[in-house]
């Protein structure tokens, strides 16, 4: 609208609550990164303040903060968005914009979306691996904290397109690489010596995949064709520049959507529209397009 | 027996962890009578007392309390309300509970929508203890309390509901006169009352004053009941131990005076008062008082656990500082404290260990060296006669005496040039006292001067060369041995 | 002259050290609030205050069960599983609508469900602890992760809504008089608990069974039971504590629900000056303890502290808070 | 000849008895071991097996540590964000390199570092708790809350990765005789440890520190310098944790390196048999303990339970392994 233009001409400045989830692995980390490098470039205009909650309560407390705080806009990252379904609603009903990031919360009590797609990216690394595979094969997965919403989304995706269309690749057993290095390189040596022959591997996060594969690498294992990461990992990437064959594949999910996220929000005060609903683009990220992506990577 | 008898055991038999303590032992009292129970430490009192009470489960034998048998597994709440309390050997008060939730624990009186009546309760709990002759507040909290005044709550929780058989374990064992003879007056007006009373003490004379039958364990044997009229003291000593017992009175210091080892100057502290004393090689000093004198406080600040406002020490005319246990033991100095459950022993150790912390601290070196410490620990186990299964036993499976031998023998292997002793002989037997005065004269003649803290007068008159009494932080007189007399101690411990 | 007035002196000193030694957590309290006050300005603003309050209940209804636990010699590292198991029950129970829509089981009803399953966790824990005569330590650990592993097992993981309807959302939400329903419940539930532990032979006996097992076992007390009694008012807390957290959100997360909140609850327990070695310890203390942490959380934003540092004060405060306690000795 | 006989049934009982009292955590162990095998017989394979040894080292390092803090009395929180730490430490410092590409730190200087900055936050843990006589418990659980929050701050929560160098990656993922190394150097530490605990004064005064404070303070033991030394050993033992983890991944994670770890490890020493109140412990136990724990992570996937269970398992075994171990008194 015209009057919040006003609103900034007037020199008020426009002011933004950002609500995320613990800064507790690499992603969370570089999400904030950037969503900080999208607060330092504009200092004049807007007003924001970026908090990571501690757990989902926190998260809750903080967001009722912020709905009493007369914000112009609130954007939330939820870290669990079954949970913080009702403190959004509240938030929007209030009058107050609410954008959400990353993670879709139940319903459509929002004013704007603007995510990547757990789902798809699962589905992607399945016809992935199904091809690569020729539809036959056994294959181990490395899921990423067991229950939690992401891992679903990821771990949900992927069966759904191996259960309809490669019946012919059969699951040997599913270990947790809790999104870092040290929990796949345990996980997966736990799960190398039960299975004598592993065709290929799903791992829901990149560091999880690099972990596993060391643990490959030190048990010798030659049956073993590749690994697919996901997420968009330094050290995954460096693989794939080194045309490591046992690096397949990473399904992208980029912590840079933050700091376009907040971008958009910006945008969207200073009154340009948007549709409601905005899914980055899912890629594949293989040797033969990493170099595209490497500023992506966290 | 009498048809009057209130309690009869008959036949007990408990073993711990396959070792047999209790063999067959029978027991019985009447009402009103007082009985006393004697026996050499680790005989089995404590044991017998605590399956009468509910705490243990014989392994054989019936317990018959007012003719009716009591079932094996009775539980202590059990024991109470058929009319049992016991005052235990060791005080079971918890400290962060006042006097009066102490006394009535269990059976508090009950008020207005069930809570506590704790003004009754109050005002009961001074009541009682008025009887005891303590003026104490009883919403004090335990924790503040001193160990006699301790003994004392230990005691009104006893009386405090209508009992027909009261037990008590060693309950002068930190008391001094004043408060023994108010106990004696009440125990005698309980058995007037026809209340029956099992007396527990190593203190035979105080069998003798109080009691009307004695009965005699050995080993976890029944040895003898005996009318206290026709026995001594120190017959009741022989069948205990098995053999005769010596006792013998001290005589005047008789080495040089001038070759002083410990000078203590000038202690000022909140309760102490320019407190001094000398003490010289080879010597036995005495200190008495009444409860609360100051003389615990003033060993303390001595050995460095205490800090002092002001006052000095001198080791053989050299002026040192002492700030810290480890420094007491550099130049020499010894603590057996008064008490060894909470600063004499660890009792989830063994004996070698407890035996030897002095000691290995005084040699070089940072191993044990497992040799010399077990020869170590098996010489001074022979030399106080420690009873025990093996050096490897835990010490809190001791009985009480040999816990205090344990505690002494810690001093003994470091070679110690001043040895304090504070209460040295709290719940030790007769047999086992007397070697202990039989170690501490020996330590005497090799040179070490011994320092001994306590609140049996006896035990002052028949060990000590020289004694120095206190009262309330002070010095109030010294005595020398063949000045002594339990009157004169008493006259200067009043200070009237 | 002299004597005499150092004397009163000495008085008016034993006086202060009396209060300080009572209500030395309380004194700690104030001041924080003070700093605060000054370090922030909105700080002391009633909604933030209010705000502060309610979201803290959740970790301050398991602190009160948890005093009890400590008090009585034992701790209870299960309370965050149990909150979340109880919670699970009570949305899955709260959400079973009829074929008209409304609700299969009353809300009362789901509640109470919600209440026995935590108590009954409680109860399990006591059972092992004096039965089998372990260590309290390893049992609510051991208990904890099995109870968090069964309701991932039949929720399979899922974070699942409940049914969003104004009289369940409101007991965590609402207010009355301004004041935040949560907070109402925990206070009242704090003067039942307060007056249980100081005017009723069980409360004595919890201090006794904490302080010397054995003499209260020869006086009598059957301790067992007093025990499983302590992990059982924890448990009933914890789902209370399940209650208003599920209210709040009227969603359970198999996964998440309670994390780590026995570990807030027993830090705001010894922040309240209990000691973890049993037998003393203030239940106004606990409620001290819970809101200095609120308030630690709530001042990280208000302060705009770096989220990677938030830690590094948390721990700052904590360890100030336990130093000024224990100064009171 | 009934009484002979009857006496020889006895000594022989008495000889079991005394086995099981001193060696029941290695017969639980060996049928642990039994078990798995008959219920997976591919637990059974060397590679499983070392597999596990090399996997358990890290908390097997940290629970060595921990025993020696618990036989005092104590208790460390702190491990895990000290072992991210002191990895931090050792990975930022092992990735500088000069112009030319080489290393411009050696690698044991880099080592040397990690294990003397966990070593300080032993230190500063025991100086805490003693000087200022604070609970273990919070004072640590503080200070670990404040270790990580410092290793996030200075590494912007990221993942940093180290010099990808074989001498380095060699110590975590090598192996001599087929045997893995970091089990080889467990396995080292502890012989010394064992040796020092009950051979040495120190070990007893560890012992007698724990089993009572006074009575050692009374017997001229320096309470105070024992208390720090054992949490200076468990931060040593935690550096060492940490140049094993940071060297099998060549990598450190400021959020998550070493997360959970004092809990496994103090698990591992309480089903070794150690007492959380003092006083008494055995070494071979906490690693038998960490073992343990080891073979069931091992088994979750041997035996393909639902990751949702698995905690359901881990939580029944230790509870198994704790009453076994409580049975020999
Ligand atoms: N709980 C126990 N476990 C193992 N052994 C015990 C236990 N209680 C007592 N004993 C042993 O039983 C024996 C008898 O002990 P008891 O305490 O009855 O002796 P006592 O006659 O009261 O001695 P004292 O005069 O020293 O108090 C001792 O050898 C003691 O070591
Ligand atoms: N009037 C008093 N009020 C409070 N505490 C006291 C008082 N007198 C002594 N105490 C404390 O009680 C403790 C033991 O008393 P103290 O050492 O003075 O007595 P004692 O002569 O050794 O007698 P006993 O050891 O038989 O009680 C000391 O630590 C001292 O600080
Ligand atoms: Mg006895
Ligand atoms: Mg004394």
């Amino acid at each position: 609208g015209t009057g919040e233009g006003g609103k900034a001409a007037a020199g008020k400045k426009f002011r933004i609550a950002v609500s995320l989830p613990a800064a507790n692995n690499a992603w969370q980390a570089k999400l904030l990164d950037s969503i900080n490098a999208e607060v330092a470039k504009d200092t004049t205009n807007f007003e924001i303040t970026v908090k990571n909650g501690v757990d989902d309560a926190d998260q809750l407390n903080q967001m009722t903060t912020f709905k009493g705080g007369g914000y112009d806009m609130i954007v939330c990252l939820p870290g669990n968005g079954t949970l913080m379904t009702p403190i959004c609603q509240e938030v929007y009903k209030s009058g107050t914009k609410l954008m959400i990031i990353d993670r879709a919360i139940e319903g459509d009590t929002y004013t704007v979306f603007y995510g990547g797609d757990n789902a798809q990216c699962g589905k992607n690394a399945a016809k992935y691996l199904g091809d690569r595979l020729k539809g036959q094969g056994q294959i181990a997965i490395l899921r990423s904290y067991v229950g939690t919403p992401i891992d679903l989304q990821r771990y949900n995706g992927f069966m759904d397109v191996l259960k309809a269309s490669y019946p012919g690749i059969k699951v040997l057993v599913e270990g947790d690489g809790e999104f870092n290095q040290q929990a796949g390189l345990k996980s997966m040596s736990d799960i190398l010596p039960a299975y004598p022959h592993i065709d290929a591997i799903y791992t829901q996060d990149d560091e999880a995949a690099v972990g596993a594969l060391t643990a490959i690498k030190n048990a010798n294992r030659t049956d073993i064709q590749f690994i697919t990461g996901y997420g968009g990992g330094k050290t995954a990437y460096k693989f794939m520049q080194d045309k490591n064959p046992l690096f397949g594949a990473s399904m992208s999910y980029f912590p840079t959507m933050g700091g376009r996220g907040l971008a958009m929000a910006k945008q969207i005060l200073q009154g340009k529209t948007f549709p409601k609903d905005n899914i980055e683009a899912t890629v594949v990220v293989t040797q033969d397009n990493v170099s595209k992506y490497l500023n992506d990577a966290y | 027996m009498s048809n009057a008898a209130v309690l009869q055991m008959k036949g007990i038999c408990k073993s711990f962890f396959g070792v047999e303590v209790l063999h067959n032992v029978d027991f019985g009292v009447d009402k009103g009578e007082i009985m006393g129970l004697c026996g050499e430490n680790g005989a089995g009192k404590s044991t017998l007392m605590k399956i009468l009470s509910g705490i243990h489960a014989q392994d054989a034998g019936e317990v018959i309390f007012k003719g009716s048998v009591i079932r094996r597994n009775a539980t202590p709440l059990e024991m109470q309300r058929v009319g049992v309390s016991m005052i235990h050997q060791e005080l079971i008060l918890l400290n962060e509970l006042t006097i009066a939730q102490n006394i009535f624990l269990c059976r508090e009186p009950r008020g207005a929508a069930g809570l506590i009546n704790f003004n009754r309760m109050n005002e009961d709990a001074a009541r009682i203890l008025s009887k005891l002759g303590e003026k104490i507040d009883p919403k004090r909290k335990v924790r503040d309390l001193k160990i006699a005044q301790k003994q004392m709550v230990e005691i009104a929780k006893a009386i405090a509901f209508n009992v027909e058989l009261l037990v008590m374990d060693e309950p002068t064992s930190a008391l001094t006169g004043k408060e023994t003879k108010i106990l004696f007056d009440l125990i005698s007006s309980l058995s007037a009352q026809g209340i029956a009373v099992v007396y527990i003490s190593h203190r035979l004379k105080e069998i003798i004053d109080v009691c009307h039958k004695v009965t005699v364990l050995r080993d976890g044997h029944f040895v003898a009941t005996k009318n206290v009229a026709d026995v001594t003291a120190h017959e009741i000593a022989t069948l205990m131990v098995g053999r005769e017992v010596k006792e013998s009175k001290a005589s005047d210091f008789p080495g040089d005076p001038n070759a002083v080892v410990l000078e203590v100057r000038g202690v000022s502290d909140d309760l102490l008062k320019d407190v001094g004393f000398k003490v010289r090689r080879g010597e036995i000093l005495g200190f008495s008082g009444l409860i609360g004198a100051g003389r615990t406080e003033l060993m303390e600040v001595v050995f460095g656990i205490r800090k002092p406002r002001t006052g000095s020490v001198f080791i053989e005319g050299k002026p040192v500082t002492i700030r810290s246990a480890i420094d007491a033991i550099r130049v020499d100095l010894g603590f057996v404290t008064e008490d060894r459950k909470e600063t004499g022993l660890v009792l989830c150790r063994d004996i070698v260990d407890n035996a030897n912390y002095v000691s290995w601290l005084k040699n070089p070196g940072m191993f044990k060296g497992a040799k010399a410490t077990m020869e170590n620990t098996r010489r001074i186990i022979d030399r106080l006669a420690i009873r025990c299964s093996s050096p490897a036993q835990n010490v809190s499976n001791l009985s009480g005496g040999n816990q205090q031998k344990v505690a002494l023998s810690k001093w003994l292997l470091s070679g110690a040039k001043v040895l304090v002793l504070d209460e040295p002989t709290r719940g030790v037997d007769v047999g086992a006292r007397q070697e202990i005065y039989q170690i501490i004269r020996e330590l005497a003649a090799e040179g070490v001067a011994i320092v001994i803290v306590s609140s049996d007068l006896p035990e002052i008159l028949s060990i000590c060369e020289r004694v120095i009494v206190m009262h309330e932080g002070r010095i109030t007189g010294t005595l020398n041995a063949s000045e002594l007399s339990e009157a004169k101690v008493m006259y200067y411990a009043t200070d009237v | 002259m002299i004597a005499v007035e150092s004397r009163a002196e000495n008085r008016a000193l034993e006086l202060l050290k009396g209060i300080w030694r009572n209500y030395s957590v309380l004194v700690v309290f104030v001041g924080i609030i003070g700093i605060c006050a000054i370090a922030a300005p909105r700080f002391l603003r009633m909604d933030n205050l209010l705000n502060i309050l309610r979201n803290t209940s959740t970790v301050g209804a398991i602190a009160l069960g948890m005093t009890f636990v400590i008090i009585a010699g034992g701790i209870d590292l299960s309370s965050g599983p149990v909150l979340a198991t109880a919670g699970a029950v009570l949305i899955l129970l709260q959400r079973m609508v009829n074929a008209d829509g409304t609700p299969a089981v009353p809300l009362a009803l789901a509640i109470v469900a919600c209440l026995a399953v935590a108590t009954s966790f409680g109860f399990l824990n006591g059972i092992i602890i004096t039965k089998a005569k372990l260590p309290p330590f390893i049992v609510t650990l051991a208990v904890g992760i099995m109870a968090r592993s069964l309701v991932m097992y039949f929720m399979r993981g899922a974070t699942v809504m409940g049914n969003n309807i104004p009289q369940f959302t409101r007991i965590g939400n609402g207010s009355v008089f301004s004041i935040p329903i949560p907070f109402l419940l925990v206070v009242g539930v704090a003067i039942i608990f307060h007056i249980l532990l100081t005017r009723t032979k069980f409360g004595t006996y919890v201090f006794a069974v904490g302080g010397n097992e054995n003499a209260a076992r020869y006086s009598g007390i059957k301790v067992d039971r007093i025990r499983i009694a302590t992990y059982m008012i924890v448990g009933l807390c914890t789902g209370m504590a399940a209650t208003i957290e599920m209210s709040r959100m009227a969603a359970v997360a198999a996964a998440t629900s309670g994390s780590q909140y026995e570990f807030e609850a027993i830090t705001a327990v010894i922040v309240g000056g209990t000691s973890l070695t049993g037998g003393k310890g203030r239940l106004i203390g606990s409620i001290v303890g819970f809101i200095i942490l609120g308030i630690v959380n709530n001042m990280m934003i208000m302060l705009n502290i770096s989220p990677y540092l938030s830690g590094c004060v948390k721990g700052a405060v904590i360890l100030f808070a336990v130093l000024m306690q224990r100064r009171e000795r």
